[in-house]
């Protein structure tokens, strides 16, 4: 029962990795808090829903279409929003109350289109049954998303850390001002950090019908709670952190369950609090976190 | 300026610093500095960039708690107070990079200190002080409105406002022009005289040389000099790590 | 006048409703040095902001190499070849290669992997802390990374807010060299500072009071001029 | 003083009044109470926001102490209203004493520990495990001391009292000292503030005002659950509205609440089935054309504002 | 007293936030049972004995608790509604209870089945069509304690949703279990929060208590995720109950695939059991209606929309025999009903505090019809049975 909760710990968090990771970039690159973050993994879902009832396109598929399409997405609304609020007195914590009502819109316009029950696609279209890992079973969904949120990471790092763009990225991440002093196009580069990080959320979404169960548009909140536990338990601004973050509340949830299962909705709160009041700047803090 | 400084020699020290040392993480900022200042003396503290110099006012002010050594005020131990408590004995600071309140008014700024630390002050103490620094015709202004070298003002109005018996200055003098210099000068000596002891950081020697009583030199965390400036310009440690070659000015 | 670099010519500029530039403006020449001088809040980092687009300028011209940019996002005067150093300096999360990097970010692969080799040779500092974060520096060494980062974009001209503000006298005395070898291989500089050793590196001296600009001329003339000299160097020389 | 005497005249006596009066005009008294309750919450959100820059996103947790304090004491001690409100305040002061670490953090890092406390004291509470003492989910009904006139009165004089803190604020050195530590905790503390000891004051204060309304919502309404006491919407909206009429005023707050949340009522019963999206857009349009709130546009037409 | 020209029935319904899922079906249900009567002129009132058409009043809650409290107080005093229906769930039914209560108007309880609402001392309530959660599980009890012990079930798992509906099941479970006296011991029995949406370890850990039956309770989306992860994950049981695949199956099948509901044990609704509507539509007609009234699909058909339609039918028949428009007397109509009227969801009765006690669910078990899809059998009590319990259920 330990062994088997820890791997499966293991696998969802690391797809909760997924989950918080473009949280994760739009955070640390202009410093606002997304809070439609988990609307957009909704959407994400729901795109997934959508290509597979309507054209019986794989999820997997699905994930790297709406990459593509969300990050596009993400540019208009980049220049739509943060441009004018970066100018006000206080962004960050406006940032917070405009985010909130974006996730009011995309509910209530999710709501309208498509109603607001479940939905969710049949399991076999992620494969077959279920899987042997380490001696354990899981279900195959499961080690395919885990591998799909190892690919995602891996690509990410690849980006900030050895692409020019995301070298920029991670200036601006380190200082909007200096960076701005020093002729970087700062709104172009966290436009494409603001897409990329929609996108990654829309990825996440595509697993969601096989990790959640199913999703309705309320869900958003849900994971936006659930992602800002995994960015901030991992540190802000690292993908690795991330990971780690995400890992470790993958194992103590799925070990709460085990041991005491009603009070596992606790976790998150208590896990996040406990680390922004011991560390505040995370796990991976800051000596690793621009490496 | 001698005969002020032989009286001084005689007062008992108003503040000592022993053996202080400060850590962050595992860098030592500060292995062990030792200095004391009268009241009515202005004692220079130089160095190097990275000496630690703002880190000594930091532990003096209350900001860290220090690692080792003692910091005796008044002849009591005053390590790892808190900040308001010093600013209540009559400790205060400007700072290097400054720190006013940025969506209050000049006045404001200065009758929170007044409110807060006054040790008596009132508010012709208030408007003495904003002619005394020039602010006068800044007083309805927002903080944030300041150029720094205003704020650098106003940080010290705002020190002064508290009526302090020790004052620490980190680098008034960035930022100001000679002739601006020459001014802040013949005022930080005008508090000296009123009995005031004053520690000032300073990287440019000829506002130091204007200013201080006494120097003392820090590098690396540590004191390697102490005594007047032109005994420094002598010594060839300071001249290596601190000063460089002998100025033509 | 053809020679001109950069010319700014009747800027207003401020903050909220606030003026805090009027009308003034400047000239700088290929491989020229000037050195822009005022008391306090006079207005000096706002006019070097404005020329770098980093305060909106409300009225006036700037033009740089004969164009017009005073509409010109920061990013483009900055690819326009004008590099500008802050007060801050540097990235103190990045590398220092990645510093370098940022700042050469316009110019092609093999040519940047060219300057950023010579940029070392110039600063063996820096050269040895390659791989040091930025903020693990000094204040000092942070200084000489700002300027090698200007100067990684091979720019044209260098603009400079108070470089030696904060740094001990030795360390003035290092940028001050280094300064000077590069305007001696053809680098214009705009230097706004109050340290009167920066002079010595002037070719020519404006004076900012009040938002507007008083002196302009050479530094001879401006020691010849006796209300200024006291003025700025006041009872200092007397 | 005398002008802080005039201006708390000028606010409380109109608002009072309305308060008071209304319900014999306008018989939903539920709705007028919830205005009450956000004008209420609004000033407890600008004590801590307006005026220290912590912005509360978990205040309903004080809210939902409050009201459980109350339903606990009137429950298993079976006290009398007036006391179990105290009760109730008592809760979510010490709900906030429990918080206090938080001040430590910063900024957004803030405002997520507090929504994620928040959370889960509601979890906590709505715990079959604790259902001896709170009922756990199945939620609490205190039908044996329905009073909604006499609790809608008693409302009226928590929103004074409410109102009356922020004027305190608007006028006192001690609301300078709090903007002061906003603006610069360590200047602050250079200046002669004792930073911590004024921030838990502050801190606590909007506790006890949101704990006061929580435990009179308990006993106006008298049946809830845990979602009804915890929903996260008291926080959003108290933060909205505040944000909307402008922080660290006296008068922001109301206007906020007053057309905010008057727009939404009449939004919620002519055009319910795009509530939410014309809701949410209105959010969004306020940061990005109103962030400073609707004072900032008065004072930029030259009104003074309380 | 004339006629009046409409009779106002003001109701909430939350399009969107936690409720939307359950409230949405409801809401819908009950307002294809009001254009239905208002297409034939109105509803029968005896009072005036003629049909009046209905005026339906509702608002968007949003399954917001303080919008709703006060959208029923608008309802009350400003819309001055002559029937007041509460929103779907205990949670936003809980807000109109007292409201109800202080303006001496009835509240039309639809599915708001917490136990805390019936009380001797509040008259202004009915509920209209869920049973009081309490008495649900009864059969699905009585089950495993009366054939259990024959069939070899003696390990009994119960894992549970904490929120009031499913967490006031388990509550009766338990009990019910313990009463019967019966060989059946309880040997997992843990609540997991309403939001859990991931439920392989869960299912790991039932499996390492070796249980014989597994007694599942939680909302839709918690069954969904539960099937979906027990079957994807090759775990099986031999018993295995939840309540959704019977309440909403279409919609499970859909989310959860016929495959993942084979030989599931789940309340039986009204389409299985041949519940001879005497009033209204029978289910087939009512199903119909809904896809014409509803073409896009996007609300879920199933029981919650029989909830609603059959609150509209316990209305309309307490209209036609009430005395006058008086709250109470509509109270007296209501309770006239019980134990008499049969509806596609069963036979309505009501206990003296107003609480639905008649249309208990059979406990039926779904099974391969052959077609790739699953049908009920049901199962128990055994005089409505259709068939006999397949048990253990045959894994793969
Ligand atoms: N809070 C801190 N955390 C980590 N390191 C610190 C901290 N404060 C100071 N240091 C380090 O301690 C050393 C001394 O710093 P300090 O600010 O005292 O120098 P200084 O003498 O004032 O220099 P300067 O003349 O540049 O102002 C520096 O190397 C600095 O990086
Ligand atoms: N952010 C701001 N908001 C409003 N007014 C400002 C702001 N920054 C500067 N000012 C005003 O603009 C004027 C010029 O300031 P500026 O910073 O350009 O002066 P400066 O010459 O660089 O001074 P210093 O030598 O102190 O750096 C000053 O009167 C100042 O009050
Ligand atoms: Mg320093
Ligand atoms: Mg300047």
């Amino acid at each position: 029962m330990l062994e088997y909760s820890i791997v499966a710990g293991l696998l969802f968090g690391l797809y909760f990795s997924l989950v918080g990771l473009g949280l994760n970039l739009v955070f640390g690159v202009m410093r606002i808090v997304n809070l439609a973050h988990g609307d957009f993994v909704m959407l994400g879902a729901l795109a997934a829903v959508g290509c597979y009832s309507a054209y019986a396109i794989s999820p997997i598929a699905a994930a790297v279409l709406s990459l593509f399409a969300f990050a596009i997405v993400g540019f208009p609304l980049y220049y739509l929003l943060v441009p004018r609020l970066l100018r006000s007195s206080d962004p960050e914590m406006l940032s917070i109350i405009l985010f909130f009502g974006l996730s009011q819109v995309i509910e209530s316009l999710t709501t309208i289109v498509v109603g607001p029950s479940e939905r969710s696609i049949p399991g076999r279209a992620l494969g077959g049954g279920p899987v042997h890992l380490l001696g354990q079973t899981f279900p195959s969904a499961w080690v395919i998303s885990a591998v799909a949120s190892g690919i995602a990471v891996m690509l990410l790092f690849l980006y900030l850390y050895h692409t020019r763009a995301g070298r920029l990225t991670r200036a601006v991440m380190v200082d909007r001002n200096e960076a701005l002093a020093t002729g970087i196009d700062v709104d172009r580069i966290s436009a494409l950090a603001f897409g990329i990080g929609l996108g990654l959320a829309a990825v996440a979404g595509c697993f969601a019908p096989f990790m959640l169960g199913s999703v309705t548009p309320a869900i958003g909140v849900n994971l936006t709670i659930q992602s800002f536990t995994v960015i901030i338990v991992g540190s802000l601004g690292s993908p690795l952190g991330t990971v780690l973050g995400g890992l470790i509340y993958g194992v103590s949830l799925m070990l709460m369950q085990t041991y005491f299962s009603s009070w596992a909705g606790l976790l998150p709160y208590l896990l996040l609090i406990a680390i922004l009041l011991v560390r505040p700047s995370g796990l991976l803090g800051r000596k690793v976190r621009y490496v | 300026m001698s005969s002020e400084a032989s009286g001084i020699a005689t007062a008992s020290p108003l503040l000592t610093v022993k053996n202080l040392a400060k850590r962050f993480g595992a860098f030592q900022a500060l292995q062990s500095v030792s200095f004391n200042v009268r009241p009515g003396e202005v004692l220079g503290l130089v160095g190097p960039n990275g000496s630690g110099k703002t880190t000594c006012i930091n532990l003096i002010t209350g900001l860290y708690k220090p690692d080792g050594g003692a910091i005796q005020y008044q002849g009591r131990s005053i390590g790892g107070l808190p900040s308001h408590r010093l600013a209540h004995m009559g400790i205060n600071r400007s700072f290097q990079i400054p720190k006013p309140f940025k969506s209050l008014t000049v006045r404001e700024n200065i009758e929170v200190a007044v409110a807060y630390g006054g040790r008596g002050s009132d508010t012709a103490e208030i408007k003495r002080l904003l002619e005394f620094l020039e602010l006068d015709l800044l007083t309805d202004r927002l903080a944030s409105e300041l150029t720094s070298g205003q704020q650098k003002m106003l940080d010290l109005a705002r020190a002064l406002a508290t009526k302090p018996a020790l004052l620490c200055v980190d680098e008034l003098g960035a930022g100001l022009n000679p002739n601006e210099l020459t001014h802040v000068a013949q005022r930080l000596r005008e508090l000296a005289r009123s009995g005031m002891a004053l520690l000032v950081v300073e990287h440019l020697m000829d506002f130091v040389d204007q200013v201080t009583d006494r120097l003392i030199v820090l590098s690396v965390g540590k004191d390697i000099f102490s005594g007047p400036l032109s005994q420094a310009v002598q010594d060839a440690q300071v001249v290596e790590v601190f000063l460089g070659a002998p100025d033509e000015h | 006048m053809s020679t001109d670099l950069l010319t700014a010519s009747g800027l207003d500029a401020g903050y909220g409703g606030v003026q805090a530039l009027w009308g003034a403006g400047l000239s700088v020449r290929a491989k020229e040095t000037v050195v822009l001088m005022g008391p306090n809040g006079a207005g000096k980092t706002t006019l070097i902001k404005t020329i770098m687009g980093l305060v909106q300028s409300w009225k006036g011209e700037i033009s740089f190499e004969g164009r017009n940019i005073v509409h010109d996002r920061t990013d483009k005067r900055v690819r326009a070849g004008i590099a500008y150093m802050s007060e801050i300096g540097c990235f103190p999360g990045l590398s220092v290669e990645d510093n370098l990097r940022i700042g050469g970010q316009f110019l092609p692969a093999a040519e940047f992997k060219r300057h950023i080799d010579d940029l070392y040779d110039r600063f063996p500092t820096l050269a040895q802390k390659r791989r040091a974060l930025g903020g693990s520096l000094s204040g000092g060494q942070r200084k000489i990374l700002g300027v090698a980062k200007a100067l990684a974009g091979k720019p044209r001209l260098l603009v400079m807010d108070e470089p030696s503000a904060g740094l001990s006298p030795l360390f003035v005395r290092e940028v001050i060299h280094v300064l000077g070898q590069f305007r001696d291989s053809g680098l214009a500089l705009l230097i706004a500072e109050q340290n009167i050793r920066f002079l010595d590196l002037a070719d020519r001296v404006y004076t900012l009071e009040g938002g507007r600009i008083g002196f302009e001329g050479t530094v001879q003339a401006l020691h010849a001029d006796a209300a200024l000299e006291r003025a700025y160097f006041g009872l200092k020389k007397t | 003083m005398s002008k802080a005497l005039r201006h708390s005249l000028q606010v409380l006596i109109p608002l009072v009044g309305a308060a008071a009066l209304l319900p014999y005009v306008y018989h939903n008294q539920l709705l007028l109470f919830n205005f009450i309750v956000f004008l209420t919450l609004a000033q407890g959100v600008n004590i801590i926001y307006g005026f220290t820059g912590y912005l509360p996103f978990g205040y309903v947790g004080f809210f939902g102490a409050g009201a459980y304090g109350f339903a606990i004491a009137v429950m298993h001690l079976h006290a009398p209203p007036l006391v179990a409100m105290v009760a109730g305040a008592s809760a979510s002061v010490l709900f906030g004493l429990v918080l206090t670490p938080m001040l430590r953090l910063s900024g957004p890092y803030f405002a997520i520990a507090n929504l994620a406390a928040a959370l889960a004291i509601s979890e906590i509470v709505s715990n079959p495990a604790l259902e001896s003492i709170t009922k756990g989910p199945y939620g609490v009904s205190l039908s044996g001391i329905f009073q909604p006139a006499f609790s809608y009165a008693v409302a009226i004089v928590v929103m004074a009292f409410s109102m009356g803190c922020v004027l305190y604020l608007r006028h006192s050195r001690f609301g300078l000292a709090l903007q002061a530590i906003k603006d610069d905790p360590i200047s602050a503390a250079m200046a002669g503030i004792n930073v911590v000891r004024a921030r838990i004051v502050a801190w606590l204060l909007s506790a006890l005002i949101a704990g006061l309304i929580g435990a009179n919502f308990a006993w106006f309404v008298s049946v809830f659950y845990p979602d009804n006491v915890f929903s996260p919407d008291f926080s959003i909206f108290a933060i909205v509205f505040a944000l909307f009429g402008g922080v660290a005023t006296a008068t922001g707050p109301i206007l906020g609440v007053v057309l905010l949340y008057g727009l939404y009522n009449v939004i919620g019963i002519s055009t319910p089935q795009y509530f939410q999206l014309i809701y949410g857009l209105l959010i969004m349009a306020l940061v990005l054309f109103l962030p400073n709130g609707l004072t900032s546009l008065l004072r930029r037409w030259g009104i003074h504002v309380i | 007293a004339t006629a009046p020209s409409e009779i106002k029935l003001g109701t909430l319904y939350a399009s969107s936030g936690p409720f939307a899922a359950i409230s949405m079906p409801v809401y819908q249900g009950l307002k294809l049972w009001v254009n239905q009567e208002n297409a034939q002129g109105g509803v029968m009132v005896k009072p005036f004995n003629k049909r009046i058409p209905i005026k339906l009043i509702s608002y968007d809650d949003q399954s917001n608790t303080a919008t709703a409290a006060t959208l029923y107080n608008q309802l009350v005093t400003q819309d001055k509604v002559d029937l007041l229906v509460a929103d779907s769930g205990s949670v936003l039914t809980a807000l109109a209870v007292p409201i109800a209560r202080e303006h001496k108007i009835l509240l039309f309880d639809q599915t708001g089945t917490g136990g805390t609402f019936f009380t001797k001392d509040n008259p202004y309530i009915v509920l209209l069509s869920d049973p009081v959660s309490t008495i649900w599980p009864k059969y699905v009890a009585d089950f495993l304690t009366h054939e259990g012990p024959k069939l070899g079930i003696k390990r009994v798992a119960l894992l549970y949703a904490t929120n009031d509906f499913t967490g006031t099941q388990a509550n009766a479970v338990r009990g019910f279990i313990k009463a019967s006296g019966a060989p059946i011991e309880l040997v997992y029995d843990k609540g997991v929060p309403t939001n859990t949406t991931n439920y392989t370890v869960l299912i790991n850990n039932i499996q390492a208590a070796k249980p014989d039956a597994v007694i599942q309770m939680g909302y839709p989306g918690n069954d969904i995720a539960f099937l979906r992860n027990l079957h994807d994950s090759g775990t099986h049981f031999n018993w295995l109950f939840a309540i959704y695949p019977g309440l909403e199956t279409e919609h499970l099948e859909k989310t959860v695939g016929a495959d993942g509901l084979k030989y599931v044990y789940t309340y039986t609704p009204s389409s299985a059991v041949e519940y001879h509507a005497e009033s209204g539509m029978s289910l087939p007609q009512f199903r119909e209606a809904w896809n014409k009234a509803y073409p896009d699909g996007k609300v879920a058909f199933g029981f919650n929309s029989v909830a609603g339609y059959t609150s509209g039918l316990i209305i309309q028949n307490a209209l036609a025999v009430t005395e006058s428009m008086d709250q109470l007397a509509l109270r007296k109509a209501v309770f006239s009903l019980s134990g008499k009227l049969k509806t596609l969801d069963g036979t309505f009765a009501l206990d003296e505090n107003g609480a639905q006690v008649g249309e208990i669910t059979p406990l039926g078990q779904l099974v391969p019809d052959g077609k790739g899809s699953v049908k009920f059998t049901v199962v128990y009590p055994s005089d409505v049975a259709t068939g006999k319990a397949i048990y253990p259920a045959p894994s793969k």
